[in-house]
């Protein structure tokens, strides 16, 4: 009863969440393990399992009796990584399976094409992993929430860090791959280094599609560069990576100093490409396995006993978004878009893994603590491939909703939809 | 001047990998007349011939690590391959260590068996076919070879490094007179180069010195009469196939140190091999070999950053820019021969 | 001045001097034959006639222009046809369409674009093709898709398309090679007629000699490129020359 | 008329000896078409036979069956070449158990020279005649020998056709049509080979339409009309038979 | 009727019902039941059928009578799709604009590529418009991508113009002059037809059974319809008969007199425009143009569509478009949980060995589901799904006519 009025309000004793995440193509490893992540949250909203971050979530509204006593149903879609297969995956699972609200995703183009869609169509999108800064800068819309940390935030945790490690006088060459993501996390980790003292000595744009960068990391050796940093992610990071660790750069003196290598955002997946090459070079991530809070702890817990391997990053962030766009129905006391837009902006909690977290209302940005990670030396298993080196404390990665590095672009209003 | 030498070298590089490539995939496409869209899945496999042999040769039982525990609190354990339990430790991790070059050796009888299978059940029925007919069975072939890999293997790349002997970089600029550290080549790179000039030169031989190239060329484009003067055809385009399924995996095993194989490298590879067999010129490999080393160098050139300043992007469209330059002037690519695919 | 003027026609391949000084003129509303031993370059004059080759030195002159520099397509709307010497025809359409082809080019010129109107409602290239396929004897023929025929039936049908474009000057390139001795005896009464009916102009390679003997009213004898003899049939026939290199006991 | 051969192994060879060549209730299809339907006949060794027929009778089908072509296929029948079954093989084992065809579009691989098309003959084994004493047949083909084959002229194309056949050690030779495009000398040069070549022992089927030409040559003829066989015996029969020629021959 | 012969016509009459009551046809087995999972006649999904059957009619109207293989196709839909775009965002949100410039672009382009592509023939041509389309691909991803306005600017091009990888998409501030810029709760106004929007839908119940009838859908399966019409029309035009006869025997056409050129030039140019026509109705249905409309992936697409309903023929390119979508949209969704669920009914065992058989094949293993119909298609049915049904077709009358004739003989006996 009361559930009406908007898109695909649910009428009998279930309520349908769509898993719209990578199946096919090169990030179809990170969308199995999203998807493991998924199943594992509608496992714990419906009371069974473990209950995993259930019990560590500030907020205790979720019951384990599903959402709003409605038993979760999930349908799953493949995104192919393509903005179009995309919108039209979450398009069945709205027009067809009734789904009230679309998670997933392992691109940012996709997560702004999907979060247009969703905005359009009245349903809440809570992105996965999205890392470009436009996807709550930009093109941020009122349906639409991102857990996942951000370029700027990379850019502004690990600027300290390097400086600490590599000091002050530094000249930087970027290798950036040629699309959006790229875009915002040159410029955020180029603005925060450059704060640093740093100087950028150049940077140069690499096709999305290129496999082999042998041209690209050879005009490094010529320049008088010490840094290097490779604003790649996915197969472009690891095949970037392991050329100019071939190329011999780690062994290189410049200008008296070892030359370094810098990896703004991590992933696990990636890093087990890349094997050893990833050894000793710091970048970025959301979140690590060997966190020791009770939230990251239980959450592993659960996932490991399931699956047999700890959880990734993206495994992460699309868990904690699942409960909590459930947490916000149950304290909404409606599935209606706007009133669990409400319910989430500004939205405080704890408990996620993070630290204390703030879902901003301006711009549906969490804000919570960034983690700096370095490839270790002496990995013990394939999973355990980075250690942490600092939690960036979430005041030093705020910012306000109007950065330059995030204007343009409105909210808009909610929409409910039909 | 330094910076155009590296390019150079890079170019020379890339080139090689691309006329190997395209090396296997003229020889099926360009001479033989079949639209392979499965070249690319051939490459991918030879690459995972690599995979797999480290796999097989890091193949392990567990043993435990007393006084630890792993990340759910369980015991920890160590893998020990067997390699080490047979050869001792120090002979088993160098076994492992060179994986890569060891799988030419399985590669290459996997992949000739992978070729001569892939003619006899299925392309051979498609010679006679349009090529639109043999356009959706080599893709949907392709479909389910990349599939497989992905089902044992998964999407993510899977590193498979060269020998230890092989780390490092050779210094061309201190060899030369430039200052030390500039034009430096990784060693790996240089054995991929050397290997690629090998097979390269050992299939033009095969084909140039023997008979068997006239006969393959002939039976191409006449099929009926070539069987018609006592040859069997079908037995020599089995063979070709298997030849150019060779020269596919083993460029892709040799290719894996540099990037790390995934089960869509294909894929990647698949449109650029084609347009460099076409700008080289059907039926012609020395123009696709030519072609390979040319738009290899040409892209290095594209991706200097003193070049992206001035026309930013080139790097993107730079091969297709030429593909169309070249095809425009020349109407059958660098060296094509008449008639072959014309229609 | 005759229909068709060759002027110091040139052709050379590689080290070959395929045609060398080739004159000829063919009078309007005549047959001219053009025998000579294999290799002579007959086929290759043809092909400058019709733009398939470009002659290196020379003029070829047609109804007072030139067709040199132009393009096959143009030469056959000035009004030459041109049957092959082995068939070119569409083989992946029906005799029928086959037909219907020439006569399109014929009425819309080189290029017209009728998207919309369908080919059934063409009642009057559908009679004429139809007249025509009736004179060579394929009528019934005629749903047949052209590329399973047999060869002399192809020929056939190439000459079909050939003459319903009602050309000024018709080109062929061994017509009756192949062909029953009925069909070409049919063959030779159809052009006979044709010329007289159309006013049409043939020169015609042939190395049958019956069926040059029975049509041409001048010939032409071309060894090694360049013309030995022109002539009436009958002096023809009895040239010392012409007999050894070329006719042989048939003669 | 005809008993079908019997070939077991057991049989002493020399009751069968007679028929060298031997077709027996041959029926062929071009995919759904019946082209030839139900023929049989004997060519004994040293015999040329002539098979005649107007377009269209189904002489080339009956050719490219006997040579075990991909197309027509032959569905039933069995073919026998000296005691060995022919039916049972593909096109090249058929040319390896010394079948050699002259097809009626003479067939010259594009893409090699006169020379390269030669020495494609020798490739498998049996060898014939040497590529020099081709030439010496015909001079022409060696002045040529650099050229693309394709690019020879119509006649050329026709000798180098035969001229590839004779490179391979043939028992029997199956001529579509080898006159087609050559001028009077050279059919003449190549009658006489013909002979000469069955002197040695060479079977020889001969389809032309050329028919008292053909029929002056021939030991024996045979005339098919629509897939099947109406006339079978001595050649002299069939050019002594006015009403035979004129129904099937129209000559 | 229309100018059609009987078997045309009845082709043409039998697809209209086809596409009428697909809301019907696509969607066999009720709501919540374990088959559900196989409907397909929602909105999107059937939009896409038509849609892609469009282009893939358009496609085959170059391919299917000339021979000339494009392998750049996606290129014109790309195109269109952005044109509809920026009318939307420039002008307002009227489809009947967007597609017409839709067309006009793809036009444009088509004439640019095709002049120059059609110089060459064969594997040439193929390539020469792939490199085109790759071209336009990296551009629309990259470089025209960039910020046009500046980055501190706020203003149309802020995203260049093509959006980049993100795509091109509709904002809040786009001008919209003859338009509302936003609507009345200030969202972004959604394509309509003079106020109806594309997007409506209603719904069906009957029973178990839950029918969606949308605007956007019947809007564009009309436009389908039409293009379908146009292409039969083409086919057995003069125009049709002389592409035909280009694939056939491109020589013989130009000393027949004919120039082979303009004819290929205007079948490119046509075919081109049923891409761009497509392009800009995938707009219309998603206001989202994306780069990726242009890969060689996305050219390739519409190759096989066509080749797996049946080169040459009228209604193959839609049947083929119809099950790669098909494929695409309905078999990568269902999931183990699913599989399950469907045998739940067996014993524990046997359920999870039927579900691990099947596994592989469903949900992320679609491409190899996809791999194994391409291969089994054309290793079958050499003509296509088309040739499937004339199969299909030709056994049932064979059935038919044993089973007259059995009847009429077996008295006599
Ligand atoms: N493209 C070419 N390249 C080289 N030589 C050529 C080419 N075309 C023709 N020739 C040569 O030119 C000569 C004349 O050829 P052409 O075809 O004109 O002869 P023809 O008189 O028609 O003979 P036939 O009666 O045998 O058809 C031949 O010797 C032929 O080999
Ligand atoms: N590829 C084919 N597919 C279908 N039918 C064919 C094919 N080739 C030939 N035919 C048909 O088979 C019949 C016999 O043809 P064939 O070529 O054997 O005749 P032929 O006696 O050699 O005639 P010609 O003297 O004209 O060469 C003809 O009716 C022809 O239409
Ligand atoms: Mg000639
Ligand atoms: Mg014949």
């Amino acid at each position: 009863a009361g559930h009406e009025g908007f898109t695909n309000a649910p009428t009998g004793s279930t309520v349908t969440l769509g898993f719209n995440v990578p199946q096919s193509g090169p990030y179809a490893d990170e969308g199995a393990d999203e998807l493991r992540a998924y199943e594992l949250a509608v496992e714990h909203l419906n009371g069974e399992g473990d209950g995993g971050m259930l019990n560590t979530f500030s907020s205790k509204a979720l019951q384990g009796n599903g959402i709003l006593g409605k038993k979760v149903e999930y349908v799953t879609g493949d995104t192919q990584t393509k903005s179009d297969a995309a919108r039209a995956s979450a398009k069945s699972m709205i027009e067809k399976d009734g789904a009230i609200m679309i998670t997933g995703g392992s691109s940012s183009g996709v997560a702004v094409a999907v979060q247009a869609l969703c905005q359009e169509a009245g349903v809440i999108f809570m992105a996965g992993l999205t890392h470009s800064n436009d996807t709550t800068g930009k093109d941020k819309k009122a349906n639409g929430f991102r857990h996942f940390f951000n370029s700027y935030m990379s850019g502004a945790a690990l600027a300290p860090v390097l400086a600490a490690n590599y000091g002050t006088d530094r000249k930087a060459y970027h290798l950036t791959a040629d699309y959006n993501w790229g875009y915002t996390t040159e410029e955020a980790v180029r603005s925060s280094t450059e704060a640093m003292g740093w100087e950028t000595v150049g940077t140069v744009l690499t096709p999305l599609t290129q496999t082999d960068f042998s041209s690209y990391i050879t005009p490094v050796l010529q320049s008088d560069a010490d840094v290097l940093v490779l604003n790649h992610y996915g197969g472009n990071m690891v095949n970037s990576l392991t050329n100019a660790v071939q190329f011999g750069l780690r062994d290189r003196q410049v200008n008296g100093k070892n030359f370094e290598i810098v990896v703004p955002l991590y992933s696990r997946l990636m890093a087990k490409g890349a094997g050893a090459n990833v050894k000793g070079i710091f970048g970025s991530t959301n979140w690590h396995w060997s966190l020791q809070d009770e939230g990251s702890k239980a959450f592993v817990q659960s996932f490991g006993t399931k699956y047999g391997f700890p959880p990734s990053q993206a495994a992460h962030t699309c868990y904690v978004q699942a409960l909590l766009y459930a947490d916000a129905v149950e304290r909404a006391g409606s599935f209606a878009p706007c009133a669990v837009v409400e319910a989430l902006e500004g939205f405080e909690f704890d408990g996620m893994g993070n630290g204390p977290t703030l879902y901003r209302a301006e711009d549906h940005q969490c804000f919570k603590d960034v983690l700096v990670v370095k490839g270790k030396e002496n990995p013990s298993s394939e999973f355990d491939l980075l250690e942490i080196v600092e939690v960036t404390p979430v005041e030093q990665v705020t910012y306000e909703p109007d950065h330059p590095q995030f204007a343009g672009g409105a909210l808009g209003s909610c929409n409910n939809g039909a | 001047m330094d910076a155009i030498i590296l390019q150079i070298l890079n170019g020379l590089d890339k080139g090689s990998a691309y006329a190997l490539i395209a090396l296997g995939l003229t020889l099926i496409f360009g001479t033989l007349g079949v639209v392979n869209f499965a070249h690319g899945a051939l490459f991918m496999i030879g690459a995972f011939c690599a995979v797999t042999l480290s796999r097989l040769l890091s193949l392990s039982h567990e043993v435990a690590i007393p006084g630890q525990v792993d990340f759910l609190g369980n015991p920890a354990t160590r893998d020990v391959p067997y390699v080490y339990d047979i050869f001792g430790e120090a002979a088993g991790a160098a076994i492992i260590d060179w994986s890569v070059p060891l799988a030419i050796l399985l590669a290459i009888p996997v992949m000739i068996a992978v070729g001569v299978i892939m003619e006899r059940g299925l392309i051979k029925h498609f010679y006679k076919r349009p090529h639109a007919d043999q356009i959706l069975v080599t893709f949907g072939l392709a479909i389910v070879l990349q599939e497989i890999i992905k089902y044992y293997y998964g999407a993510n790349p899977i590193p498979a490094p060269a020998p230890q002997a092989f780390v490092g970089s050779f210094d061309f600029g201190a060899l030369i007179g430039f200052e030390p550290g500039t034009i430096i080549y990784p060693y790996w790179r240089l054995v991929y180069f050397a290997f690629a000039v090998v097979i390269i030169g050992a299939v033009f031989a095969f084909l140039q010195f023997t008979t068997f190239g006239m006969v393959v060329r002939a039976g191409m484009a006449d099929r009926e009469t070539v069987g018609l003067l006592g040859i069997n055809i079908d037995k020599r385009f089995t063979i070709m196939f298997g030849l150019a399924a060779a020269v596919a995996g083993l460029a892709g095993v040799m290719y894996a140190p540099i990037t790390s194989p995934n089960y869509h490298m294909g894929m990647d590879f698949l449109v650029l091999s084609f347009v460099v067999v076409v700008v080289g010129g059907m039926g012609s490999l020395p123009g696709a070999v030519l072609a390979g080393f040319l738009l290899g160098i040409l892209e290095s050139f594209a991706s200097m950053r003193e070049v992206l300043e001035i026309v930013p992007g080139l790097n993107q469209i730079i091969i297709y820019l030429v593909a169309i330059v070249i095809l425009l002037t020349r109407p059958r690519g660098l060296m094509g021969r008449k008639g072959v695919m014309e229609d | 001045m005759g229909l068709l003027e060759v002027k110091d026609v040139n052709k050379r391949f590689g080290g070959l001097q395929a045609l060398g000084n080739v004159n000829l003129s063919v009078a309007e509303q005549t047959v001219h034959a053009i025998i000579g031993p294999n290799g002579a370059g007959k086929s290759t004059l043809l092909n400058c006639l019709v733009g398939k080759l470009i002659p290196d030195t020379g003029s070829v002159m047609f109804d007072g222009q030139s067709v040199l520099g132009r393009t096959p397509f143009e030469i056959n709307q000035m009004g030459i046809s041109r049957v092959f010497q082995t068939p070119e025809i569409f083989g992946d359409l029906t005799v029928m369409e086959n037909m219907l082809i020439p006569c399109f080019a014929k009425r819309d010129g080189s290029f017209a674009l009728h998207g919309i109107r369908s080919v059934v409602s063409e009642g009057e290239l559908r009679d004429q093709a139809e007249q025509m396929l009736e004179d060579v004897n394929m009528l019934d023929k005629r749903n047949m898709h052209s590329a399973s025929m047999s060869r002399g039936d192809k020929r056939r049908l190439e000459m079909a398309m050939c003459l319903v474009q009602n050309p000024k000057l018709l080109l062929l390139d061994e017509p009756t090679a192949g062909m029953a001795r009925a069909d070409t005896n049919n063959t030779i009464d159809l052009l006979k007629e044709i010329k007289e009916k159309r006013n049409i102009t043939i020169a015609i390679i042939e190395h049958d000699m019956h069926v040059v003997f029975s049509l041409a009213e001048r010939i032409t004898v071309l060894a090694q490129g360049t013309p030995l003899v022109e002539d009436t049939p009958e002096n023809i026939k009895g040239h010392p020359k012409v007999k050894e290199a070329y006719l042989g006991e048939a003669a | 008329m005809n008993v079908r051969p019997d070939f077991s192994k057991n049989r002493n060879m020399a009751e069968t000896a007679p028929a060298f060549l031997s077709v027996w209730d041959m029926h062929s299809y071009y995919g759904e078409s019946y082209i030839v339907q139900g023929i049989s006949f004997n060519v004994h060794e040293g015999e040329i036979l002539a098979l005649l027929g107007r377009n269209g009778a189904g002489k080339t089908t009956t050719l490219r069956s006997i040579a075990r072509m991909d197309d027509p296929q032959v569905n039933h029948g069995e073919i026998w070449l000296d005691h060995q079954p022919l039916h049972k093989m593909t096109s090249y084992e058929a040319s390896t158990a010394g079948l050699g065809l002259v097809p009626e579009d003479r067939r010259i691989i594009p893409g090699l020279t006169v020379e390269e098309n030669l020495q494609l003959a020798q490739i498998a084994p049996p060898i014939g005649w040497s590529i020099e004493r081709l030439y010496d047949l015909f001079p022409r083909l060696g002045e040529r020998r650099k050229q693309e084959g394709v690019t020879l002229s119509g006649g050329e194309q026709q000798m180098l056709s035969i001229a590839r056949a004779l490179a391979r050690d043939v028992k029997v030779l199956l001529l579509d049509e080898p006159y087609e495009g050559l001028a009077p000398v050279i059919v003449d040069e190549i009658e006489k080979t013909l002979r000469h070549i069955k002197e040695q022992g060479m079977t020889t089927i001969l389809v032309e339409q050329n028919a008292i030409r053909a029929l002056q040559l021939a030991d024996r003829a045979i005339i098919l009309d629509t897939g099947s066989i109406v006339f079978d015996g001595s050649a002299e029969e069939v050019l002594e038979n006015d009403s035979l020629r004129a129904e099937y021959l129209a000559i | 009727m229309f100018g059609l012969d009987k078997k045309d016509g009845s082709l043409l009459l039998i697809v209209t019902a086809l596409v009428i009551f697909a809301p019907f046809l696509l969607n066999p087995f009720p709501e919540g039941s374990a088959l559900a999972q196989f409907n397909a006649g929602y909105p999107d999904l059937m939009q896409r059928f038509v849609i892609f059957g469009i282009f893939a009619i358009g496609f085959n109207i170059l391919f299917g009578l000339t021979g000339y293989l494009s392998f750049g196709h996606a290129a014109f839909l790309g195109v269109g799709s952005y044109a509809a775009m920026w009318m939307f965002k420039l002008f307002g949100m009227n489809v009947l604009p967007a597609l017409a410039l839709s067309m006009i672009m793809s036009a444009l382009f088509a004439v640019v590529i095709g002049y120059v592509s059609l110089r060459r023939s064969g594997i040439y041509f193929s390539i020469l418009t792939l490199a085109f389309a790759m071209m336009s691909y990296a551009l629309a991803y990259s470089v025209l991508a960039t910020d046009m306005d500046g980055p501190t600017q706020q203003g149309l091009l802020q995203k260049g113009l093509t959006g980049g990888e993100t795509g091109l998409q509709l904002t809040l501030q786009d001008p919209r002059i003859l338009g509302a810029q936003t609507t009345a709760d200030g969202n972004i106004p959604v394509p309509t037809l003079f106020g109806l929007e594309m997007r409506s839908a209603t719904e069906l119940v009957l029973g178990d059974w839950v029918f969606t009838f949308s605007a956007g859908y019947y809007f564009s399966a009309v436009v389908m319809l039409i293009a379908f019409y146009l292409s039969i029309r083409i086919f057995r035009s003069p125009f049709g008969m002389v592409l035909r006869s280009i694939k056939s025997n491109q020589q013989r056409l130009t000393y027949t007199g004919m120039n082979p050129r303009p004819y290929m030039l205007a079948a490119f140019v046509i075919s081109g425009m049923y891409a761009g026509l497509a392009g800009g109705l995938m707009a219309a249905m998603d206001p989202l143009a994306g780069p990726e409309r242009m890969f060689w992936t996305a050219s390739g697409e519409v190759v096989l569509m066509t080749i797996l309903g049946g080169v040459g023929t009228l209604i193959g390119p839609v049947l083929g478009a119809g099950a790669i979508k098909y494929m695409e949209n309905i078999i990568s969704k269902i999931n183990s949980d699913i599989l399950h669920s469907w045998f739940a009914f067996l014993p524990d065992g046997l359920e999870d060995f039927i579900v691990a058989i099947i596994y592989p094949f469903i949900g992320k293993g679609w491409h190899l589901t996809l791999g194994i119909i391409f291969m089994l298609v054309v290793i079958f049915l050499p003509g296509g799904l088309v040739q499937g049904g004339q199969k299909l077709a030709a056994l049932f009358r064979r059935k038919k006519q044993e089973d007259t004739k059995s009847a009429t003989t077996e008295p006599a006996e």
